[in-house]
Formats: structure tokens, sequence, C-alpha cells
């Protein structure tokens, strides 16, 4: 709540000459390109062995890096302000409240056996 | 306090609403005071059309067995309008879409909300969703507002339209909470800081980030209902190997916070009328503050309490039962506040005072039954009856519903430049006043009872609480009926002008003509002092 | 008590309205942060259906990894390529525009619209295939029975992601494309290059998600 | 304490009294004390005169707003214990539970308990012990509620859950389902009646008519069904068509359907018509005349039945069968009114007798002896008187008044069906079967 209370600017404090954000250059998208391709290739590769549900936890920290690439950096991410990054994060925040809170009831539920009324009339 | 410096400016003849005339001019503006009336004749409608079931419903419920509706059909189909209705195409367009749209610039100095066009669009996305649901009506949906699978998978009425409709007044709910979330960001006039901020902005903050991050939820929960429908994606039923509960956690994740996004605004307009009427400032600001946006957040981590008896783990219950009472806290810690704002007050009793205090006693009500159904054990007990259903209408139409009379009250010499006569309205608050709790007491004792909700008919024993309970509907729609009536006639025949500050208030939007100009404000205002300034310091 | 002084800022009177209803960096940052909290908006759309994932995941890990090898591996990895380009290609216009190189702007956006295309090519030639298998909404070939679940899922989540590339794409011609052709954009005037690209990213951050969620692990 | 729930049924009823009454008064005491403190306010520092008086500008009170967030909090986490406390118990059944097989399904509740036994709307348990209900739907969410019991579950399908209580009383209790299912949502009600041990134990082991059906080899226990689920009014043995398909060599029958698919009277087939009669109707007959089996007939049954099917090459003698009447304009032929109500009785094609006996049996439904004049129990728990009135809606409605003890499974076919004249006739036969 403590942030700048002047209004009438971006809250963009890395205003660049000209523009109103900062520019990055080609080269460092062309870098993170070659990164993100990278990257996929490991996620395949990875998918071939099997590590049981190791597995998924991999696929999902290495997707995890490449979005987290893709949001710094080609989507500017890295240069703004902290009422953006906390909109960038609400989503990913609820998100894992979703599906922890789901996961409070799916795995704990009652395994009642499955009587009776098959096994009975056989 | 004077509005002298401004007086100079002012022309009280040339305003937002007659600067331009015609329908169109009115159909096609952007100006968020105009929108504001577009949002609040279309919601009206959809008030009188969910007032009008509720009615026939509780005609029908007066007596035992079947008496005017014929086919329990048709009364599932009533309160599933009435449901759909009230939620989706009133209660949540409701606070945030009229008096949000209207006061949030005007409170914090701006010209107009961040994104005018959208503005207008998402009205126009909302008309579009009011129309496909009224097409549903066609072959009424009968699942209840809350559309559980497998009966909204399975039935053969136009759930998949009627879902649509949601999601797209849902869409609308969201550009709304973005415009606003940007505008307060972004055009917050020069001195306007965030610690200035009236509580009502602080509530519509809160409200959008709900509307905004909750609402694409049960959008995709509702789409998925729909593929089920069409093609059986298998995520909802069972027979399918689908999760019936599953649909319910995600209907849920956004139907709890929903409930904020009703009462909060409301919260916030109380906490506006009542150091005006007392002429003290509000006590507790920072707190009141802090616990608007706890309660938003907390709101979404305690979903599952709408599903002790739903078959999920005991685990699960237990967690969200313990979280829930998170949400008694800041609640209770607002009703402290606006309580120990009237010491030592001057207190005067407008009709915006009464219902402010009123909702201060139906709060209470619907905060404390709102403690049973947190608790585990006694939640069993009344999940699904009458007790819900009492407790449900004490939040929302004690809540919301009167927090938007309240505000159409307070700020109507504001909106429209014009001064209602203030004994029709108290009469009107008498009525209805009495009339909902005469409608909704005799309803937690049924719930005590352990009558069901959702029933077309019930056992004998059960009727002599249902009758009271229909003759006091009847009574509340009299009262709201007699107080939109007096309000819209004041309006368009009323004779009294209203001063730019009839109430004598220290927040910005009392500050510019009434009716505003069509840029709210005649030169750019420069804040310097908090929004409720009122009293004297003691200089100890 | 003190005055609710309200003095004459800075607006000469009798401005059109809404011209200078904000100026240029207010502006640009509302706009921003107007897109970026719809992305957030789009992100949870797509949680729903990631949460539903997960938990029909949980329930039927068996038929899900057996469901996630019938579908074609390689397509999937050539659209990620695909989107990945693209993704690239429309981060490289808006340095272009802030370099005020409009040409460059229409150039790297016709690339992302031609990634877009060829996406769908194969987004379209995976369904046909799918189809011709007994595998897609309403022609379900018994035998698959038990991949329903997984399916229904994939074709949500990847029939969501689509519509997501064609409005994408569409946004990408209207706010980029046609007016760079008439050098609009500067370094002062940018924003709707960089609001399209932030909307192709999030087309392209979904993907990251949803291919190794359906092609590889399953 | 305050007794506000009612009647307390189970060993831990008391419990969710005892936290829903402290609650109360919790909550009672904050409301009076708030709203007090609030009035008295506006009373004491109310505006005199219409001007206004010097206030303070007091902004807030840093003691204060602590007490009253620690004090809530301390409230809260004492009731949020007692809901917990309650809940506890609640949800955890003795090992030792009875356990009993519940399904619901539009609209009426099914009870089987572990010996084969089986009853509809009506679940009876013996007193002081605990019993657990394993729960699941056949078709959309339910839930079982039983208030003096306290308890409360879905029913979900595709899956199961439970609750159990432990009655600490004799007598009868009613049961909701308090998860809207649809029409007769609020129709879908039981009975729950508590029995002293040794009656009970009387009334689970009077098993003699499932005993002596399992004895039998499967096909005669189909040949005794196909009378006993009244089969026989509608499909013959001999080849003769009827309201249904005749049974003669049904089994692996090979034909076309209304829908113009042909069909293999398989077992598949037979389970699924006898459970769903809707879903594939031989061309030629029409849907909508068979009530569905589903919940009234048990695997075991429906195999016998398939059984008996087999065995069906017309040299089969119907012992009990009903002589019917050649179908007739039934109108025209009689005489007196009651005769042509008799004659819509046995007409095949209304098939009244399938589920209505004339010498007082029980039957899928009430029998028509006495029934005139009869006082009948529903199954809302209201009485009703059968008069004409009645008779005319049971037959055009048959779901609005369900008499309790029986299943709404009657057809709503007859009206637009069956004339008012029709129905007249029929209730002047119903006044001769005294």
């Amino acid at each position: 709540m403590a942030h700048s209370h002047d209004h009438s600017h971006s809250g963009d404090g890395h205003s660049h000459g000209d523009t109103l954000g900062h520019v990055v250059p080609v080269k460092t998208f062309a870098k993170v390109l070659g990164a993100l391709l990278v990257l996929t290739i490991i996620t395949v590769a990875a998918a071939k062995i099997d590590m049981g549900k190791w597995n998924i936890v991999g696929a999902m920290v290495i997707a995890s890096i490449k979005a987290s690439l893709v949001i710094l950096v080609f989507m500017h991410g890295k240069y703004e302000n902290k009422i953006i990054w906390t909109y960038i994060l609400i989503p990913f925040i609820l998100l894992a409240i979703m599906i922890g809170g789901v996961f409070t009831d799916d795995p704990f539920r009652d395994r009642i056996q499955h009587f009776k009324v098959t096994e009975q009339a056989k | 306090m004077s509005a002298h410096a401004s007086t100079a400016h002012g022309n009280d003849e040339v305003n937002y609403l007659n600067w331009k005339t015609g329908i169109w001019s009115w159909l096609t503006s952007t100006d968020h005071k105009r929108i504001c009336f577009l949002y609040l004749f279309a919601i009206m409608i959809f008030f009188i059309g969910g007032g009008i079931a509720a009615l026939i419903m509780r005609t029908e419920l007066a007596f035992a067995g079947p008496t005017i509706i014929k086919d329990p059909h048709l009364y599932n189909i009533l309160f599933t309008m009435h449901g759909v209705f009230m939620i989706f195409l009133f209660v949540v367009p409701g606070i945030p879409a009229t008096l949000g749209n209207f006061l949030i610039p005007l409170m914090i100095g701006a010209k107009d909300v961040a994104f005018p066009r959208l503005n207008l669009f998402s009205f126009y996305v909302y008309v579009i969703g009011a129309l496909i649901g009224g097409y549903a009506m066609l072959n009424p949906v009968d699942t209840g507002w809350t559309f559980y699978a497998p009966y909204s998978t399975t039935t053969n009425t136009s759930v998949s339209l009627m879902v649509f409709a949601a999601f797209v007044l849902g869409f609308s709910s969201i550009l709304t909470g973005l415009n606003f979330i940007v505008t307060i960001h972004q055009l917050r006039a020069p001195g306007m800081t965030w610690m200035r901020l009236p509580v009502f902005v602080w509530a519509s903050y809160a409200t959008a980030v709900i509307q905004t991050v909750a609402t694409p939820v049960v959008g995709m929960t509702l789409l998925l209902v729909i593929a089920e429908r069409a093609f059986g994606a298998g995520i909802f039923d069972p027979t399918k190997g689908g999760d019936p509960v599953l649909m319910e956690h995600l209907f849920w994740f956004y139907s709890h916070p929903v409930v904020y996004i009703m009462v909060l605004p409301a919260f916030g307009v109380v906490g506006e009328i009542i150091p005006v009427f007392s002429r003290k400032p509000l006590f507790g600001y920072k707190m009141v503050v802090i616990s608007s946006m706890a309660i938003a957040a907390v709101g979404f981590i305690v979903w599952a309490h709408h599903m002790f008896v739903a078959g999920i783990s005991d685990f699960s219950a237990k967690f969200f039962s313990i979280v829930t009472f998170l949400v008694a806290i800041p609640t209770a810690v607002k009703v402290f506040n606006w309580v120990s704002t009237m010491y030592k007050g001057s207190i005067s009793f407008k009709t915006p005072m009464l219902y402010a205090m009123a909702f201060v006693f139906l709060f209470m009500v619907a905060g404390t039954t709102g403690i049973y159904l947190a608790m585990l054990g006694v939640d069993v007990y009344y999940h699904d009856t009458y007790f819900v259903v009492a407790h449900f209408h004490y939040t929302i139409q004690g809540g919301a519903v009167i927090g938007l009379i309240a505000a159409l009250h307070f700020w109507f010499p504001k909106m429209t430049g014009k001064i209602y006569s203030e004994r029709m309205a108290r009469i009107a608050f008498a009525f209805l006043f009495f009339g909902f709790n005469l409608t909704f007491i005799p309803q937690f004792i049924l719930g005590m009872d352990g009558m069901p909700r959702r029933y077309y008919d019930y056992p004998v024993q059960y009727q002599t609480l249902h009758t009271i309970s229909t003759i006091g509907a009847y009574l509340n729609g009299f009262g709201y009926t007699f107080a939109l009536v007096n309000l819209l006639w004041t309006a368009k025949f009323g004779k009294v002008k209203a001063p730019r500050n009839p109430y004598n208030s220290t927040s910005l939007e009392w500050q510019t003509a009434s009716p505003p100009v069509h840029e709210n404000f005649e030169t750019t205002p420069v804040v310097d002092h908090d929004p409720y300034n009122y009293g004297t310091h003691s200089h100890a | 008590m003190s005055n609710a002084a309200i003095v004459d800022h800075n607006v000469p009177p009798g401005e059109p309205p809404h011209i200078h209803h904000m100026d240029t960096p207010t502006a640009y940052g509302a706009a921003k942060l107007g897109m970026w909290l719809f992305l957030a908006t789009e992100i949870l759309l797509f949680a729903v259906m990631f949460c539903s994932f997960a938990i029909m995941r949980y329930y039927h890990l068996h038929e899900f990894h057996e469901a996630s090898h019938h579908l074609d591996l390689r397509a999937g990895a050539l659209n990620t390529a695909i989107l990945l380009f693209s993704s690239y290609t429309a981060a490289v216009a808006v340095t272009k525009a802030q370099m005020g190189d409009n040409r460059g702007v229409v150039k790297n956006f016709t690339y992302s619209l031609l990634c877009g295309f060829g996406f769908l090519i194969v987004k379209s030639y995976e369904y046909t295939h799918k189809a011709h298998e007994g595998m897609f909404p309403f022609v379900w070939n018994s035998d698959f029975y038990h991949y329903k679940n997984f399916l229904g899922l994939y074709f949500c989540m990847t029939g969501l992601h689509a519509l997501h590339v064609i409005i994408g794409m569409a946004i990408m011609f209207w706010y980029g494309i046609r007016p760079a052709r008439n050098n609009r954009f500067s370094g002062k005037y940018y924003t709707p290059v960089e609001l399209s690209a932030l909307y192709w990213h999030l087309v392209d951050l979904i993907w990251i998600y949803l291919f190794p969620l359906l092609y590889l692990v399953g | 304490m305050l007794g506000l729930l009612g009647e307390q049924g189970s060993d831990f009823a008391h419990k969710v009294d005892y936290a829903h009454d402290v609650v109360t008064i919790i909550s009672v005491v904050c409301t009076v004390l708030i709203v007090g403190v609030m009035l008295y306010f506006a009373v004491i520092y109310r505006q005199r005169n219409g001007k206004d008086h010097e206030t303070p500008a007091i902004e807030g009170n840093n003691t204060l707003e602590v007490i009253w967030t620690v004090f809530p909090t301390l409230v809260c986490i004492w009731v949020a214990w007692l809901g917990y406390d309650s809940f506890v118990d609640l949800r955890t059944p003795p090992a030792n539970a009875m356990e009993v097989n519940v399904t619901g399904r539009k609209w009426a509740w099914d009870f089987q308990y572990s010996n084969g036994k089986k009853t509809t709307s009506e679940l009876v348990v013996p007193v002081g012990e605990p019993v657990k209900l394993i729960m699941t739907s056949r078709d959309v969410l339910h839930s079982f509620f039983v208030p003096v019991m306290r308890t409360k579950m879905d029913v979900i399908p595709g899956r199961y859950t439970q609750e159990w209580f432990r009655p600490i009383k004799t007598g009868d209790f009613q049961v909701f389902c308090t998860e809207y299912c649809g029409n007769e949502h609020s129709k879908m009600m039981a009975r729950l009646k508590v029995l002293p041990r040794a009656e009970f134990e009387r009334w689970l082991a009077d098993d003699s008519e499932a005993k002596k059906l399992a004895a039998m080899k499967p096909s005669d226990m189909g040949k005794q069904l196909y009378v006993a689920k009244s089969c026989n009014t509608c499909h013959s043995l001999d080849g003769s068509p009827k309201v249904g398909p005749s049974w003669l060599k049904l089994y692996n029958r090979q034909g076309t359907l209304t829908n113009g698919q042909s069909y293999v009277a398989d077992h598949n087939y037979i389970k699924e018509s006898i459970l769903n009669p809707s879903a594939k109707i031989v061309s030629g007959y029409s849907a909508g005349m068979m009530p569905s089996y589903d919940g009234q007939i048990s695997d075991v049954e429906i195999e016998s039945i398939i059984e008996f099917i087999k065995t069906v090459d017309g040299s089969q003698k119907i012992e009990p069968e009903v002589t019917l009447p050649k179908r007739q304009d039934a109108g025209a032929s009689a005489a007196s009114p009651a005769d042509r109500g008799k004659a819509l009785f046995q007409d095949s094609a209304n098939a009244c007798s399938g589920c209505h006996s004339i010498d007082g049996s029980r039957m899928s439904g009430p029998s028509f002896k006495g029934l005139w004049g009869r006082k009948e129990k529903l199954a809302d728990g209201t009485e009703v008187s059968v008069d004409a009135a009645y008779i005319k809606e049971s037959i055009w409605k048959p779901q609005a008044k369900v008499v309790a003890g029986y299943p709404p499974i009657m057809p709503g076919i007859y009206e637009g069906k069956l004339s008012e004249e029709n129905i007249n006739d029929i209730i002047e036969y119903i006044k001769t079967l005294q």
C-alpha cells in the first residue's frame, strides 16, 4: 500500500530515452528463444525416461522455467512494477490454492468398501 | 466547510444529465455516470422479475399442498429463475456496476473510469448475457442457480444456454472489475493518497479484484458443464468417470467469493453513511480498510464450507471449517468500527442513516447465523435447510440489497439533483425492514425444525411459519416497490433541487455540482484532507 | 475545518471530452495494467481445466498414461516450436515498435501470424486424425471409452487454446499490423503493439504447460 | 439446554445441540449488545433541534481495536472447536455398526440389509445399536437427512458415501432428501422406523419369500417372478402380442427398433430393457408403457428372469395367469359402469392389474380391495381419504400423492388415454371391491 502517491506516472521506472517502457535488444530475445527450444528438447527427452511420479514433477518444473523466461523477458516482466507483479502472481497463487484445496478432498476421502449390493446378490 | 471556491465556476444548468439529450445519447454514452443509470434500469428489470418469482413461490408455500402452482416443475423453474436473476443479473452487478460506476471516479477526483469505452462495452456484454438468459427461459431451466452436476448435465431443459448466459455475464463482471482496478490505481486526483480514499472506494477495489480473478473460474466451470452436455467430456458426469463433487468445488471457488462481491460494496456504503450523519470521522479507518482486503483474500480459501455434507473428505471439511472462521474476525471488526463511529456524534436520522443502522442489525443476524453454518457439527444439521435460506437472505438482501437501497437514497441528490420526500422514504423503510424480518425470522425457525429447502410442498406441521413468512414477503415487496417508486417519481417529477452538498459531507464526490457536470469536476480537484474530516481535534 | 480545495489545475476549458482523459504515460500504464489483469483472468480460465486435469488424472492415472500415447508427439513438439518462435517474433515486434521501425513491426507480426496459421493447420490435422480413429467428440469409438476423461479434457483444453490462438492472431492483425502499415507507432506510442504481443505470449505460455501435460506425461 | 432443534433421536444429538445452543447464546448476546450500544448511541448522541453539536474528531483507538480483534478470535476458536468436536462423532461410525445399503433414485429411497432383505421408503433399525448407511445414487445427487438423528450426507452417483447414527428411542421418524433432485424432490421422503431389538430381529428374519425364491432353480425363480413382478400383464408366453413383446422364443431374437436400428435380444438387451425400458423400443410398440424396474429388482432376479426367458418355447403353462379378456372396446360392450370399469381394469392395454391386486394382496401399487373410502397415509406424512377426486388425480398424475410405503413408479401415461368417463367407470368398479 505504500507505493508511490504520484499516480500520474505509469509507475514504470525504467523509461529509456524516448520510449515509455524498457527496450529489450533483439539479441536477448534470440538467446531466450534458444533456451526455450533447448528446454523443450530436454522435456521431451526426460519424458522418455520412466521416473514414476517424478516425470510429471520434472515436466512441470521445466515448463515453469520456460514460462518464467517468457514472462520475464518476452513479456518485459523484468521491468514491470510491483502492482503488475501482484497481478501476475495472483492467478498462479489462486491456481495453487484451487488445486491444493481440491486435493484436501479427494485423496482423503473414505475408501468405503464397495459392499454388497452386488456381492450380496451373487 | 464550504464549497465557495467551486460554486463560482459552477453552472447548475448544464450537467451530465442534460448536456446531451435523446435516448441514443444515453445508450451510446461512455460517461460513467450515465452508464450507472443504464445498469440501474437493466438490473431493476431483473430485480422485479426475480422478486415476482419469489412472491409466486411464497404464495405457493403459504399453505401445504399444491395451491396456485399445480406442477412442481414450474416451482423448480421459479426458484431457479429467482436465483439466476437475483444473483447473476441483479446483485452481482448491483452495487459495483451502478454506484461503483457512478462514485469511484467522483470519489477519487477523476473525469471518468480508465477505459470509458470498455465500460460501455461491458454494459452491452451484460445486455447480451441477459438476452441469452431470457432466450433460455423459453425452455426454462430447473436446476437451481447452482447448476449442480449431474442434474444439470442430464436434465433436458436449456441448461447449456443458461450457463452460457452466466458465462457472458461473468465476462461483463470481469471487465467492470478490471476497469475499476486500473481506475483506482491510475486516476486518483493529486493529493488523493491511498489512505485518503473513501472506504467505499476501498471496498470497491476489493470487490473489483474478486470480480476480476474469481469470475473466470466459474465461467470455465460452466463451459465445462456445456462440454459435458454437448459431447460428454467426462469431467463432472459420474457415469463417464467424472466427479460431480469436483464441479461443486469449482463452482464454489467462485460462488463463495461472489458473496463478497455482493456484500463488500455494501460495507463501503455503510462506512460512508455513518460518519456523515454522525459528524464523526470513521472510527479506525485503517482497520476498516484492512478488513475489506482481508475479507477479499480469505474469501478465496473457504469455499468448501458449502460442501460439508457433499461427500468431501473429513480432512477437507475440518480444514475449511477452521479457515471459515477467519472471515468472522474482519467482519466483526467492521461492525465494531461502525458502531463506535456513532460515539459522541451528532446523529441525525435521515433515511440513509436509518438504512445503515438497519444494515448493522441485519448484518449482525447474518453474521452470527453464519457462525452456525461454519461449525461443522451444526452445519451438518442445517445444510440445505431453510436456516441456510434465511441466513443467505439476511446476508444478501439484508446486506447487499439494503446497502444498495441505502446508497440510492444517500447519493440520490448527487445523481439526480433532486431531493426526495423524507416521509415517503421512511414509510417505505418501515415496510421494508419489518417485512424483511417477518419473512426470514420464521425461516430460521423452520430451519431449526429441519425443513429442507427447494421443497415445492411440505409436511403440514411447517405450515404456520410458512404462512407468516409469506405475509412478510408481501410486506417486504411492498416496501421495495414503495421505496423505488418514491425515488423514481422524485427523479422524474421532483421539484426540490438538491444543493451541492446537502449533508455537509467532506468527501470529494459532494464537492462538485449536483448533478455533476459531464466530466465530473469543473476543475481537477486537489485533495488535502481525509474523506471523513469531521469533528474538532482536541489540542491536548 | 479545512476546505476541500478545488483548484484549477491543468485542463483548459472547452476541451472535447476524453481526448485528454489521461496523459500519455498514465494511459500507457493504465493500458498495460489492464492487459495484465486481463491475462490474469485468462490464466484463471485455464486454471479450472488444469485443476480438473489434476483431479481426473488422480482418478484415472493409468488411462491418462495410455491415452496420452495416442496423441501425436511429433505434432505436439512441432507446434511447441512454432509457438515459441512466433512468441519470439512478437517480442521482437515490440522492440521494433519502440524504435519506431513500423516495417519491422509488420514483418515480425506477420511471422507470428504465419506461425499461428501453421499451428492451427497442425492442430486441425491432429483433430481430423483423432476423428478418424474415433477419439473425437460425437464420434467416440467405444474401444476408447476409457480414454474419454483424458480426451474430453484434451479437446476442451486444446480447443479453448486454439480459440485463443485465433483471437490472438486477429488482435495482432488489427491492432498491430494494420496501424503499423500506416506508420502509427513510435517510441512515444506503441501500446497496441505491446498489448497484442502480451496476449500472444499468453497463448504461448498456456501451451508451454499444455504440451508436457497432454503429450508427454499424461 | 434450549432444545431449539427439537427431538433428539441419536446419542450424539445432544452434542450437536449443545454446540448449537452455546453459539445461539453467544450470538444473541453479541447481537443484543452491539445493536443495543448502537441504539443507545443513537439516542443519547442524537442531533437536537435540527442542529449539529460539536463532535470530537476521534479517529480510532488502538487498544480497542486490538481488543475487538482478539476477543472475536478467541470466541471463534472456542466455537470452531465445539463444531469440530461434534462433527468427529458424526463421522466416526463404530466398527461393529450394522450396515445398511441405501440407494437414492428419482424419487425414492431403497434399502438393503446384509441378509438381502430389501425395503423401499422405509428404513427399519433396532434401537440402541449403531447403524451405518452405505449410500449411493442411481441418477443425480440426493441427500439423506434424518433430522432427529442430526445427520445428513449427500448421496452421489458412481460413489459411496456413508453416515451413521445410534438411535436412542423407538418410534417413526422423518427422512428427507435435502439435495435438489428434480420434480418430486419434495416428495422424496422415507420413514425411519426404530424398533426394539427383538422386534427388529423378527422383522429382519421375515424373509420367507426371499428364501423360497433363493432355493429355486433360476429358471423356476424367473417363472415365479414373471408373475410376482407383473411381467405377465404385458408379456405373453405364447406369442400373442400384448402391451409388450411376447417372451416366446425371445432370447436371441433379432428385429428392428422404433429408431430403425436392429437389435438382438441378448442378455444385455434384456437387462437394459428391464432397467431402462424406454432405451430401445421394439418396432410396433410404444415407449413409456413399462415402468422402470431399476431399483425394484436385483441382478440375481434379472438373471433368473433371463434364464426363464431362455426356456420359453410355447409349452409353458402359466398357473396363476389371470384370464384376461381379449382386447375390446371396453366402454361399448359392457352394461353397467362397474362392468365397464372392470373391463378397463383388466384390459391389458391399461395394465392396471399389473400393479394393483383386487384381493388385497400387496403388489407394486396399493390393492383396490377396500380402497374406496379408505384412509391412506401418504409418503409425505399427510393423510388422504380415497374419494373420486383422489383416484382421478392418482390415475392422471400418479406421482402427486403416493401412498407411503409404495414406490412412485406408476407411469404417467393415463392422462389423455383414459377419459373422465373411463375413470368414473373404474371408480364404480373399485366401489364394488369392498
